[in-house]
């Protein structure tokens, strides 16, 4: 056990520190899930991927430092800690990428990872369906073969896109096999949001921002070469990114330090150096002891990824003490602001934000409810029914 | 004892309920929220026409001389529709408090002109612009100031609808209509009071319009509402309500009666209702999952105005607070 | 709406004060959930019997004083109020009496109420089973029809029956026709525990009091006069006492009130005179805060009753808050308390014996999690399955 | 970076439970209730053959020479079984802070006596009657008393093994072995730290025993934990030792380390122990049912010791406000 980092670490974090302290825009850009915002973050990607930022994770031909998963944790502190842009383009790194890096082509992984990772296509995610939620094997949306033109006809609806009315491709499941049911028959399909057929309308999210889209698709034509993985497959295809969307990759633990610390200063600007009410004391000093049980805990478990083990299902137990240290983090600063917290045109306002978007936590990805069960289930070993 | 309502007093709340029904839905809320005053002018309308601002008025200015346990009901049916409108600002508070004072402009209010107010645990008058008296309370003094005579600048809520200013006192010393510190502590009670009712017609709303979704919505082939998980959200929201309701009706009696317990039980009402409400949300949001999430449905008309209350005229801790001064 | 007692109310209340202050034993009895502990108590109950205080609302002629539901509670504050000793003949009378009230004979009226009031014959519950905990219908103990003998034959065990170990008499459900399955053919009978053919085997329960006893019925015969209501109508017969057992009458807010005063007694003592803890002050006043609640929501309730309404299903709300509120309130108290809550020998340890105590509000008469459900279907109308 | 333990470490663990499983069963625990000792000497014997009195131990001393790290997971091991022993007293504090001042009694200990401490976060010295040495705490001072310059007065806890007493320190001036702020801070640290990594032993313990009496006791026709209540009761007290294990792992490599963070690693670690531990008991209890209420069965072994650990050597409480104080 050593808990240090190595020289080459701590100096990839001081590369990293000046990096962001150099470039990071002032003030903050405005809130990426609106069409002005989204152009901005663009930007903002381009930049970072042009000095090798933008996935550091990734091989070098990519755009990527080959960096080690503790280099990427350090990554991802600096970037929380410096106040750096939401990062537009996630759902495709995070979610997309390492299957294309597990289940694509050759040639996908040339023509797609560069310009997912610049952000010169941004992508959106597809899973969720009017009646498939939680409960993503009940997607309906379909693919029919068109043998003649070497491809397939999507029909059908998405939702809960996220920036789905900014992006310019979607990732998905449609079922290809209209006889089987529920898991079997499925097909994971890469989507052009600007081919024929195509309609996209924009949901406006509890903030205010259009963070989501419906997605509808019309004999939307997509070529063989924009299936990922085989035809009929796609549940296990996409049961690879579902892990990452649930586990590690989207929640490095900077964020929430980085919260945490913001939360610590907001208690002092509200109440002066060590002078808040002790029972805000309290909930600020739970809030960081959280992000701080978040960190040694994502530590522990990199340790044991670092040496080969693959995530398992514990990673619904890391989904849960995140989204909920998340909201309890938002509560504690609405706290904090009293009356105030419900303005949302003060310098504070970035925290009513925050906990707007703090409450899709428990909800996205799998319900909490859900997640609570695979711990149950999977972990525990409880009976299924 | 006999801890319950008249059947006159049952038959005004039905009669608001009714009239809220038909001139506040969901659509009239989300009217408010990009009109230019953010009010709901028809219902306000109505509800003047039909006495409610002057339940607390002597008949003298056209009021009906009825009491604070005649008017919780109709104030927690407007929480219930998330009605935009000063109704506790001007009803429950400056209506009885300038009655009081024997100030004339009691009259107007009760006539259908509305009243915003500002405190230190309200810092923001909401409807301010629109108000035609704004009183100012402070912990033991107050005043009834024209709006002409003080500086309001705009600030914007997550509460679309509700429209907050900051209020500044303009040069004009000794303002009229001075309030000593009884009655600038009634009159915060009775805004704690009527907040606290509002907060449990929302968290009710949010609970009945969760159980219909759940009810409705299926997930794995059944409805999500016969999920235990679900049920048990749903249960603990309601545990909550049940408890907090009459605590609320009983603050209502002693604000009334002038209850040597009127403070002690003001704040349990106001942070029981705040808690409850607060719960609701959480787990209407959760129950409802992505949809509740959109501005497309109503949830959140209801949840952001619960947000809002809850952490004015004193927030949970505030309030349990003042009650571990009293007791411990 | 007058939230005031009346004058009659409050000459009662100074009665019943002045009385319990004159006769309440100090030092406070041992526990009655012991043999010599329930002795005492015996004759405590025989001392409130003879001074018509062991059951106020019963009709003078079995003992009472035909008091309200208004004197009732009056009394049931003052009573914790006054500290006096545990009620160990509560099962019979506020369980099983209201049962035989509604269902039984006058000759059982007659014959029952009269001794069970005074103490002379103690009752305890027989409801679980090994297989039947929060299931109640899963009964398997049964009785066979003895012609002859003009009765029943009794077979079976039954568990956790409260003070069973000291009781002279059990009630509850056996199943009299073995062809009918779950809630049909059960039958509601009246045990003599001296009976040949029965025994008793106490258990310890977490506090170190043999609180407990499992009883075992081998061929023990119950006369046709001990069949409370119909044969095979048990289930019915039965849901009016668990109907009280959930509800209002076991639980009485006298006792939370009179648990949040000592709390801040305790509090005071702990730490001075508002010098506690903040965060401990908290916890305190919430605990007093609940205990409001539940009295306001009580008196709420009662007049609801008094006007003729039954109680329903709003019962469960009743049982899930004051369990855990209970709970609550003894865990601050041992928070006080802090490294000298695990001490059992000194002024204090009745927090840490209360707290054990208040662990089982929770699971008894049926699990939290059974009354949540309850409260889901019956109250908010939400689906079954 | 490396956060996991050397397979020396893990074969020490694997040693230790062993040992344990066959020395320390439930059947030893209750023998511990009713024993003139309340302690478990076959166990200690054989923790004292395996040289795990002495991991902290110079091996001058006949000691290991190893450091927290090593010792953490053998405390834990001592926990799962509610090993009714002064393991932590002994071999995580007394030991190390003997051997720093060079005090004789240090080899004593490793060779099977045992020690008792007292501190005001800790005021009865647990087993003091069987103990050799008595070490005393203060804030920035201490001392290591011999048994026969203090008065033991017997204290009863609810954990039947737990035999206490309140140490009244005698005449003898200026007793040997004074330690300095330093060391009284360290073995502070070590005793929290100690019953942090036993607190998250026992609340895997509860846990596992549940999820059998879960999957096996049948209502309803099926295995209560198929019930979603059941499940997320168990999922949530899962959650809590999840992250609270990592927090005592680096807590104990801080104290290895003399790591500058050191007070706030062992007290994030001791609160969420103490916290999970809590939490394991109630929802242990609560999906038992009333088996899980009786002393037949052994949960409440593990749910008396859990509530005495989680209140002695700083409450949850006590050590967040210690890192309040540290960030805020």
């Amino acid at each position: 056990m050593n808990l240090t980092f190595s020289e080459t670490e701590t100096a990839f974090r001081a590369e990293c520190r000046s990096w962001l302290e150099a470039n990071v825009p002032r003030p903050a850009l405005p809130s990426g899930d609106t069409a002005e915002g989204f152009a901005l973050h663009r930007e903002w990607e381009q930049l970072l991927f042009d000095s090798r930022w933008a996935v550091v994770s990734w091989p070098r031909e990519y755009g990527g430092r080959d960096a080690s998963l503790w280099e990427w944790l350090i990554f991802e502190e600096e970037y929380a800690r410096a106040g750096a842009p939401q990062r537009v383009t996630q759902n495709g790194i995070f979610l997309l990428a390492p299957t294309i890096f597990e289940f694509g082509t050759r040639e996908q992984q040339d023509r797609i990872l560069p310009k997912m990772a610049s952000g010169e296509e941004a992508w959106c995610q597809g899973w969720s369906e009017p009646n498939a939620g939680s409960d993503l094997a009940g997607i309906q949306s379909r693919a029919v073969r068109d043998d003649a033109a070497g491809g397939w006809r999507l029909q059908g609806q998405k939702t809960w896109t996220t920036r789905g009315a900014f992006c310019d491709r979607l990732f998905g499941l449609f079922r290809t096999d209209p006889e089987a049911e529920r898991h079997a028959g499925l097909t994971y399909f890469l989507v052009d949001l600007r081919a024929e057929g195509v309609t996209v309308r924009p949901v406006e999210r509890l903030d205010g921002d259009d963070g989501f889209a419906e997605v509808f698709f019309d004999d939307t034509f997509v070529p063989d070469a924009d299936v990922l993985g085989d035809v009929g497959r796609g549940w296990n295809v996409a049961m690879a990114t579902t892990g990452s969307e649930r586990g590690l990759t989207l929640r490095a633990p900077g964020r929430f330090m980085a919260a945490a610390d913001r939360l610590i200063e907001l208690a002092r600007r509200v109440a002066g150096d060590g002078g808040a009410d002790p029972l805000l004391r309290d909930r600020v000093t739970r809030a960081w002891m959280d992000a701080q049980a978040y960190r040694w805990q994502t530590f522990w478990t990199v340790t044991r990824l670092t040496a080969g083990e693959r995530p398992g299902a514990e990673s619904s137990l890391v989904k849960l003490f995140w989204s909920e240290l998340d909201v309890r983090l938002h509560e504690t600063a609405l706290a904090l602001l009293g009356p105030h917290a419900e303005l949302v045109d003060t310098e504070f306002a970035a925290w009513m934000k925050g906990y707007e978007f703090s409450l899709s936590g428990p909800i996205y990805a799998g319900t909490n409810e859900i997640q609570r069960n695979v711990v149950a289930e999977r972990v525990l070993g409880l009976p299924r029914k | 004892m006999h801890f319950a309502f008249s059947d006159e007093q049952l038959a005004l709340r039905d009669a608001v309920r009714d009239l809220l029904a038909k001139e506040c839905p969901p659509t009239a809320v989300r009217a408010a929220w990009t009109s230019g005053t953010g009010r709901c002018p028809a219902a306000w309308n109505a509800l003047t026409e039909m006495g409610v601002l002057g339940v607390l008025a002597p008949e003298a200015i056209g009021g009906l001389a009825l009491d604070d346990v005649d008017l919780v009901l109709a104030l927690e049916e407007t929480g219930r529709v998330a009605l935009p409108e000063p109704i506790v600002e001007t009803a429950a508070v400056a209506v009885p408090l300038l009655a009081t004072l024997d100030d004339e402009r009691a009259a107007d209010l009760v006539a259908g002109s509305s009243a915003a107010l500002v405190h230190a645990l309200a810092p923001h008058a909401v409807w301010a612009d629109t108000a035609a008296v704004i009183v100012v309370l402070g912990e033991a003094h107050g005043s009834a100031e024209a709006p002409a005579d003080v500086e309001l600048a705009p600030a914007e809520s997550v509460d679309g609808a509700r429209r907050l200013f900051t209020v500044g006192i303009g040069s004009v010393p000794g303002s009229p209509a001075a309030l000593t510190a009884h009655e600038a502590a009634l009159a915060f009670d009775r805004a704690a009071l009527g907040t606290a009712a509002q907060l449990v017609g929302l968290a009710d709303r949010m609970i009945t319009m969760t159980v219909e979704y759940a009810s409705e919505r299926k997930q794995f082939g059944v409805p999500i509402g016969s999920f235990q998980a679900v049920k048990h959200h749903l249960a603990d929201a309601r545990l909550a309500l049940e408890f907090a309701r009459p605590l609320v009706y009983r603050a209502a009696w002693t604000v009334a009666e002038r209850d040597p317990e009127r403070s002690l039980a003001v704040s349990l009402a106001k942070a029981s209702a705040s808690d409850a409400a607060s719960l609701a949300a959480r787990v209407a949001l959760q129950c409802h999952g992505a949809i509740g999430y959109t501005t497309e449905y109503d949830l959140h008309l209801f949840m952001k105005r619960s947000w809002a209350l809850s952490a004015t005229w004193g927030d949970p801790a505030w309030h349990r607070a003042r009650i571990g001064r009293g007791i411990l």
